[in-house]
């Protein structure tokens, strides 16, 4: 029988891209040693364009490196990818947890919850709320979070009420288990699987929104992220290409690496079983 | 595309209709085989019924398949031999000459007529696809053949039940479909994959007798797989006997019934359940289990302006269950027989009625249950949580109920042994188990609780017929060592028959009669008794005594 | 009779959806600390007490919050979402004059996305494992993954500057006066980045969700039933597989429809298009609230409105689902 | 810093005047940006509304880019010997859009009814005027309190609008439906506005200055992105770029076209400075020492040229160099981090274990990308002499907000001049101006009796040189207390395509009627 793990291992570009995911985040957690400095720190010549031996992804406006705003921005952006999805798997498992393993009217009532949250188009509901508490990474970060649970809420709900009618589960409840541990070591580790595979795909749309916040200028100004490095350099794309060319670059492949990840745990976790969320 | 013209005519008696001659399957790599069928030949007739009888894994299907040219590619394929069809090999035919072939003079049936229909298009349609194969037809004559056709399958109003989906329609009338659409264009080869084997006994003798008529009507070779001998009487005119990809028998249906030769033949056989079995025992006075005037509707939640819509689960239904008794719950599918079950096991609620245990009345959903009752679930895979050791599994329970975890686990250890599995079993998971083996673990959990009413729902319906046997065998000895009662939820009669003391008959929600179970078997009273009786298949086989050799 | 029980009772609880999100969206809003009335007044230079509390007064901000949402409630159930602050005007005049330009964006978006894609992905499933698969993949992946706003530019700095196809901003040639054919002509040129940028997101979600559900479907019984019938391999991708496929697309259609309706900020700002996801990014930063807590409501409608629609289009499709809802 | 093609307005319209004659039609298509919420000028004055209103209202005077005063609705003025009584004399046939005449009934109404009621600034300038009558139909008359030499710079079309009576006298005036399709008297008449897509004005035929305006039509696009309108003037989809709709680098760049051209004219009016406001209320922006650490620590230079791209000049007081009142030789706010190390440290101010001596907030000014950058400059040049700052980045509404609340410690800011330093700069130096709730009030909390008494003085002097005198002290007592960083004085860069002529005539630019621009063919 083949382990998920030797199936994943066997899936070529999920491999490689977890291999790249795992130079990003090395590169994201060496950012002080590659480039000591603070990224903001104006180093050069404003606007040189890359050049080996000199700044190797060129300087921004005000002289300051791309390469290293580059890996410190991994740190936030990575960092802002994964604790929003972390809120949002915690609110999200917790409600459909509950509302999948419950039903009747709880259910309902966290359903009906669930679904005018998920009504209102994400993005501008996430503008709204950044700008409401004002940019910063905690309010993106909660933004990112209030309007990604709902999907994680449903599939969970999904998930907990077909594992529910699981004939082991039922065996428990006949050894007169109590719900919550039931819930606990029962059905939520064999609901995780989908789960698992749809937070990866949260933390690159993540990455996208914060990006996509950032380009209409309600990124965190404290801190260098590739949504905010765009974004400062979304009106320079004639004159100098390289700003958002690089920190684009980045996005493109960490999120396109987190998606063949995603698609490699589904297709490892669910052999028999294509996921149908994209 | 020149379309196969394969007419009676050619067909001499120096061929078979179809001849597998040395064919090997071979599976991909990492299977648990090299080949899915090993170097099997056999031949089919025209005129006659072939059964194919193995249990799983037997590699009867992946044969079907071949012959269809159906293996599912590019995984599985035939990696030598032939299959002779009216003398030509199929084999070497390409593609687009196959796809000819099949449903024109070869078709086939499946095991699932729940989902062998596409739900999107009525039956009609699906039909006529087949009648289109060679070129449209005018739409006046495509209704009145498939009118035609449907009428051959007794279905009623064909005319318009030809513009209903799929899912309007029951599982054995999904069935008639399914041969209405395999006989339609009058094929020479039928093959039937465990075409009944998801329908209750009264449909499945209704499509038994259909599938014997259409044969002799157009007197063409079926190819007939099944895993049960009692179906395997009813119908067969020959009999192939497969084990592990491999021909082990192969002779008439009076040899291989009545004389089977080789060994594997001789044990599957001799574990076929049948109605000749009759358990009894004389049960105690005092109920240790007392259900009375249960009843339970369900209803479809009534939206604003959707309809409320009601289905009587269980009309007040009532019986005792008494030390060291096993009382047998049949019925068809629906009957209410699993809800009657999972109600006293207060898996599901109930509207009214009382249900004591031991003289007392357990209250409703929710309430704690005196853990001297416990259940036995139907899906050997699906009852043991994947991410749990075994050990775990068995002890859980007891500890919660403030058994210590020492005494938990060796009242464990023991019980493992009780079911005949090793103690070290306790350290794996569930998917190192086989699926009779997960049963027994399944049966060994309860018994951790020591109750002493066992509820088995449907225990071993989806079970091997020599795996059926040996559970079955294990819970009658469990029986005699503890003392428990058990409440035995089956739709299969001869199971019934083999363990059970006294039956239960239910139909819809009702239960129309109950008593002795030689009593009932030998004297039913109630119509729909008699016809589930009358309906068991191999009935009237009485099976050869054959001494076992283990 | 029953497919329309079933729509009004569907309509029923989008309401109460609406309403609901009314009532969030009104206090989330008001949570914004500091006083609107001061940024209004304060757009227009100095600004006295007098006058702050006269505008405070007819704005009705001087009343208590709950009967603020009451008001505003009132008005929302009779289809009144206020007035603007900025503009003095009734925000459903505002809104509504927006919204032809975002439908517009939106639905062509959704047309082209769900045809190409499905397009796409079936191709893609067809031709499972060889190159015009892995091509599809890889581009779906690649659309996937790219940020809206930095297609936006890219295609604007290609099309529009160095190509000279399409214009770079904007939804009609002001200065042209068209009219007529030639009026729709002008619109459609205008609309045909936007509408791609948007759309090749969508695109690639299709082409990946087609591909998985036809691979699923083509596991399912009845095709092999299908293919046990004989039928040629492309009649039963066409008629047994995508069919059964199309399912989970529909429903996938009705769920990101906001997610859509979203996008369209970024894309509005980028191309200058005169939809309201950028008159909701406007609002925001003009602090007009009642503009904003419309919009939310409007896009919401919107999106129980493309919910419902495709749910009915799932009854029209699945002959199941009457009896089964 | 680079050389840059810039040409003075006036020379070239004179030389092009000289050049061709005018072509009359065309349409000049140019761009709303951020899109005005109304245009009704008497009502809102932002930028936008001025930019495209500008064309359709009118004040009785107009100001040339050397702030000489020109005509405008009144054809002549007098100004009385004590400095009290000021008579306008107005333009013959003028006509409303409406086809309405134009009297003196209109004048008064605007200047003593409906600007002191709906706009802020023209009420603090009418607050000098004692009585306005009519004389005759043509004719105005204004008697001050006081002698208020500032007083003739008021009546600029943004100033003091004037509005229609007939429309608005006895009517709510915000609610008037009127305000949807504006009535003035200028050049160009409202047509067509899609919300977020274009306004549309068109050629007004009766139109007082014979044979004016020149052009059929101008169409004000709205494109809210930065990349996206210079894409628009590249690929000629629009033929002006005002400051600020393109990156200053940009700027650079589409100069440089073949039928480009740019030019620094029209803003001699506002002349906006730019400088780092300090709350003076809290710690340490109250100690002087801090604040000229604060001002060594900047690079104007740099500031001028990498971040304005050149488009901007070092700032040494709160003055303009084009002011009449300007005083030269301010002592020089030059870059020396050393500097500013040894006043942190004589305040006591030492640095912890990470080099930082105080942290304070920075309040972003996010009206554009540049203001953006210059907060990142400023924020690490602060950084490297240890005082680390903590952002608060909101949008424009947040920023006023929080600085009419006086809830900073730090923010860029930047003052219009309009004209006379009684009218622009006065507002943000004097105690009387302490008023909550503005964000163009005195927001930093400044409160020097010396400054107060100069400027009362210096507004109401009536001789030229005696302001000069008084305005010079002014100057140098906020640049000895440091109590604003003063930065740059901003050029706001016009560029436009080479056809359209006669584009600057005045100190207000592009907010002018544009009656005479034409297009070349």
């Amino acid at each position: 029988m083949n382990s998920p793990l030797s199936l994943f291992f066997g899936n070529r570009a999920a491999v490689i891209a977890l291999a790249c995911l795992a130079v990003i985040t090395l590169l994201a957690l060496g950012a002080s040693l590659i480039y000591p400095q603070s990224p903001w720190k104006m180093v050069g010549a404003p606007f040189q364009p890359p050049a080996w031996g000199g700044h190797l992804m060129g300087t921004d406006m005000l002289g300051r490196d791309i390469a290293a705003g580059l890996v410190h921005g991994a740190r936030v952006s990575l960092l802002i990818g994964l604790v929003s999805t972390a809120i949002a798997l915690l609110i999200g498992v917790g409600i459909g947890a509950v509302a999948g393993y419950f039903g009747g009217l709880v259910d309902d009532i966290l359903m009906r919850f669930t679904e005018v949250f998920q009504t209102i188009p994400s993005l501008i509901f996430a503008i709204v709320l950044v700008a409401i508490m004002g940019p910063s990474i905690n309010s993106i970060v909660i933004a990112i979070s209030v309007v990604s649970w709902p999907s994680v809420s449903r599939l969970v709900r999904a998930e907990f009420m077909t594992l529910r009618r699981r004939e082991y589960v039922e065996s428990s409840q006949v050894l007169g288990l109590p719900g919550w541990r039931i819930m606990l070591t029962d059905i939520l580790p064999n609901a995780m699987a989908p789960v698992i595979v749809t937070a990866t795909l949260m933390v690159a749309t993540a990455i996208l929104m914060e990006s996509g916040l950032s380009f209409l200028g309600l990124g965190d100004p404290d801190m260098i992220s590739w949504g905010y490095q765009i974004g400062a350099a979304r009106t320079m794309l004639r004159a100098a290409w390289w700003m958002s060319f690089f920190p684009g670059v980045a996005i493109i492949i960490t999120v396109l690496c987190l998606n063949l990840v995603g698609e490699g745990l589904s297709d490892a976790l669910n052999p028999n079983l294509k996921r149908k969320k994209p | 595309m020149r379309p196969m013209n394969v007419s009676s005519g050619q067909s001499s008696a120096a061929h078979p209709l179809l001849e597998v001659r040395g064919l090997t399957v071979a599976l991909p790599e990492g299977a648990d085989r090299s080949n899915a069928v090993e170097e099997i030949s056999y031949q089919l007739h025209s005129g006659k019924i072939t059964c194919i009888v193995g249990e799983s894994g037997s590699g009867k299907s992946m044969t079907a398949n071949a012959i269809m040219g159906l293996l599912p590619k590019p995984h599985v394929k035939v990696s030598a031999g032939q299959l002779l069809f009216n003398g030509s090999d199929l084999l070497a035919r390409p593609d687009s000459e196959m796809r000819t072939v099949r449903g024109a003079d070869i078709s086939m049936i499946f095991q699932e007529p729940m989902t062998a229909l596409n739900p999107l298009l009525t039956v009609g349609e699906q039909i006529a696809e087949v009648l289109c194969k060679n070129g449209p037809l005018p739409r006046k004559e495509l209704r009145d053949r498939i009118t035609k056709l449907l009428a051959d399958m007794n279905l009623p109003e064909p005319e318009t039940l030809q513009d209903s989906y799929p899912f309007r329609l029951s599982g054995g009338q999904r069935q008639r479909i399914m041969i209405a659409m395999a006989l339609a264009l009058n094929p020479k080869l039928l093959i039937a994959d465990e075409p009944t084997t998801a329908l209750d006994v009264t449909t499945q003798k209704q499509i038994l007798h259909l599938i014997r008529e259409q044969q002799k009507r157009h007197g063409m070779g079926v190819m007939f797989i099944t895993h049960d001998f009692g179906v395997v009487a009813e119908i067969a005119d020959h009999i192939v006997v497969m084990e592990k990809g491999e021909v082990v028998e192969e002779g008439s249906v009076e040899a291989v019934l009545n004389s089977p030769q080789h060994p594997y033949t001789r044990k599957l056989i001799a574990a076929v359940p049948t109605l000749d079995d009759h358990a009894s025992t004389t049960p105690s006075e005092v109920p240790l289990l007392s259900v009375q005037n249960i009843c339970k509707t369900f209803k479809t939640r009534s939206g604003m302006f959707t309809k409320k819509r009601e289905v009587n689960a269980l009309r007040s239904v009532s019986f005792d269950l008494h030390e060291g008794e096993i009382i047998g719950l049949v019925g068809e599918s629906g009957s209410g027989k699993s809800t009657l079950a999972r109600s006293v096991m207060q898996l599901s609620d109930i509207d009214s009625g009382k249900i004591a245990i031991n003289g007392e009345q357990i209250g409703s959903l929710g309430q704690k249950l005196p853990s001297f009752i416990q259940f036995v679930f139907q899906d050997p895979y699906a009852s043991l949580n994947p991410r749990r050791r075994i050990g775990s599994a068995l002890t859980i329970g007891p500890i919660h109920h403030g058994v210590p975890k020492a005494e938990a686990i060796s009242r464990a250890r023991e019980m493992l042994d009780v079911v005949g599995l090793d103690a070290s079993a306790m350290d794996r998971f569930p998917h190192e188990f086989s699926g009779g083996q997960r049963q027994r673990i399944g049966i060994a959990r309860a018994l951790t609780m020591q109750p002493r009413v066992l509820i088995a729902d449907e225990a071993v319906s989806a079970l091997d017929v020599s795996v059926q046997k040996q559970v079955l065998r294990l819970l009658e000895d469990i029986r005699l060592k503890m003392g428990i009662a058990i409440l035995f939820v089956t739709h299969d009669l001869r199971v019934a028959a083999t363990i059970c003391h006294r039956l239960l008959v239910m139909r819809k929600g009702e239960i129309v009669e109950e008593g002795p179970t030689r009593e009932i078997f030998e004297n039913p009273k109630s119509e729909y008794t008699k016809s589930l009786l009358e309906a068991v298949p191999g009935k009237n086989w009485h099976k050869p005594v054959l001494e076992e050799r283990v | 009779m029953n497919r329309l029980s079933y729509l009004i009772g569907r309509l029923v609880k989008g309401v109460f959806v609406i309403l609901a999100i009314g009532v969030l969206a009104f206090l989330v809003i008001r949570l914004v600390p500091g006083d609107p009335v001061a940024v209004i007044a304060g757009k227009s230079g100095a600004v006295d007490a007098e006058y702050m509390d006269n505008l405070r007064q007819k704005l009705g901000l001087d009343q208590p919050l709950v009967v603020q949402l009451g008001i505003f409630l009132k008005g929302l159930v009779q289809g009144d979402l206020g007035q603007s602050y900025r503009q003095g005007a009734p925000v459903s005049a505002i809104i509504l004059e927006r919204l032809p330009a975002t439908l517009l964006l939106t639905l062509s978006a959704s047309a082209i996305s769900i045809l190409l894609g499905v397009l796409a992905g079936a191709m893609a499933a067809r031709r499972r494992g060889t190159w015009a698969d892995s091509a599809i993949g890889t581009l779906a992946l690649l659309f996937y993954a790219t940020p809206l706003f930095w297609m936006g530019l890219m295609a604007i700095l290609l099309f529009s500057l160095v190509l000279g196809w399409f214009p770079a901003f904007g939804m009609v040639s002001a200065d042209m006066r068209y009219e007529g054919i030639r009026h729709v002509l002008d619109v459609l040129h205008h609309l045909i980045m936007p509408m791609t940028i948007l759309g090749l997101f969508y695109m690639a979600v299709y082409a990946r969700l087609t591909r998985a559900s036809m691979l699923e479907v083509s596991e399912m019984d009845f095709v092999r039933t299908a293919r046990a019938k004989g039928l040629p391999e492309s009649y039963i991708t066409r008629r047994h597989i995508l069919r059964n496929a199309l399912l989970p697309i529909i429903t996938f259609a009705g769920i990101q429809a906001g997610h859509l309706i979203g996008g369209t900020v970024l894309i509005e700002t980028v191309f200058g298009w005169p939809g309201i996801g950028r008159l909701a990014f406007d609002s925001l930063l003009q602090r007009d609230y009642p503009v904003l807590l419309g919009i939310f409501i409007v896009t919401s409608a919107m999106v129980v409105i493309f919910n419902i629609l495709t749910d009915l289009l799932y009854t029209l499709v699945d002959p199941r689902i009457e009896v089964n809802k | 810093m680079k050389l840059l093609k810039i040409v003075a307005a006036l020379a070239l319209t004179a030389q092009i005047a000289n050049a061709a004659e005018p072509t009359e039609g065309g349409t000049l298509r140019l761009i709303a940006q951020p899109e005005p919420p109304m245009l009704m000028l008497g009502l809102n004055q932002q930028g936008p509304t001025q930019f495209v209103a500008g064309k359709i209202y009118e004040g009785l005077l107009r100001y040339g880019t050397d702030m000489s005063v020109l005509p405008g609705l009144a054809q002549s003025w007098t100004v009385s010997e004590d400095g009290l009584v000021y008579t306008f004399e107005l333009q013959n046939d003028v006509v409303w859009h409406d086809g309405e005449p134009f009297s003196s009934k209109d004048v008064v109404f605007s200047l003593s009814k409906f600007l002191p009621e709906v706009h802020p600034r023209a009420r603090g300038v009418m607050g000098h005027v004692k009585d306005i009558t009519a004389k005759g139909a043509n004719t105005v008359s204004i008697e001050l309190n006081a002698p208020f030499p500032a007083f003739l710079q008021s009546f600029e079309v943004s100033s003091a609008p004037i509005v229609p009576a007939h429309i608005y006298e006895g009517t709510d005036y915000r609610s008037n439906a009127a305000n949807e399709t504006p009535i003035g008297t200028g050049p160009f008449k409202f047509d067509e506005w899609q919300r977020g897509s274009f306004i549309r004005l068109v050629k007004n035929d009766q139109y007082w200055q014979d044979g004016k305006p020149y052009l059929d039509e101008i169409v004000f696009n709205v494109v809210p992105d930065a990349a996206s309108r210079a894409v628009a003037f590249e690929t000629g989809k629009v033929d002006v770029l005002r400051g600020g709709d393109v990156e200053y680098f940009d700027v650079q760049r589409l100069a440089a076209l073949p039928d480009a051209e740019t030019t620094n004219a029209g803003w001699e009016f506002l002349s906006p400075i730019t400088w780092i406001q300090f709350n003076l209320r809290n710690e340490p922006m109250n100690d002087v020492r801090f604040r000229k650490a604060v001002w060594h620590a900047i690079d104007r230079e740099f500031i001028a040229n990498a971040i304005w791209m050149g488009f901007a000049d070092p700032a040494d007081g709160p003055l303009p160099a084009s002011s009449p009142f300007y005083k030269e030789n301010l002592p020089a706010a030059d870059y020396n981090p050393d500097k500013s190390r040894a006043l942190l440290d004589e305040m006591g101010l030492t640095p912890d274990e990470n080099g930082v001596r105080t942290t304070v907030r920075y309040l972003s000014l996010p009206y554009s990308e540049t203001y953006i950058r210059m907060g990142e400059y400023i924020r690490q040049q602060l950084r490297e002499i240890g005082i680390e700052l903590e952002v608060t980045q909101t949008d424009v509404g947040g920023w006023a907000q929080s600085l009419g609340q006086w809830d900073y410690d730090m923010t860029v800011n930047l003052l219009y001049q309009y004209g006379d330093p009684a009218l622009g700069v006065e507002r943000a130096y004097v105690s009387s101006n302490l008023v909550k709730g503005s964000p163009s009030a005195n927001v930093s909390g400044l409160d020097n009796p010396k400054i107060d008494k100069v400027l009362s003085e210096a507004g109401t002097a009536t001789s030229t040189d005696e302001r000069m005198k008084l305005y010079a002290e002014f100057q140098q007592t906020v640049v000895d207390e440091a109590y604003f960083g003063y930065l740059v004085r901003v050029n706001f860069p016009t560029v436009y395509k080479t056809k359209v002529r006669n584009l600057v005539g005045s100190a207000i630019g592009l907010n002018d009627t544009m009656a005479d621009v034409w297009i070349a063919e």
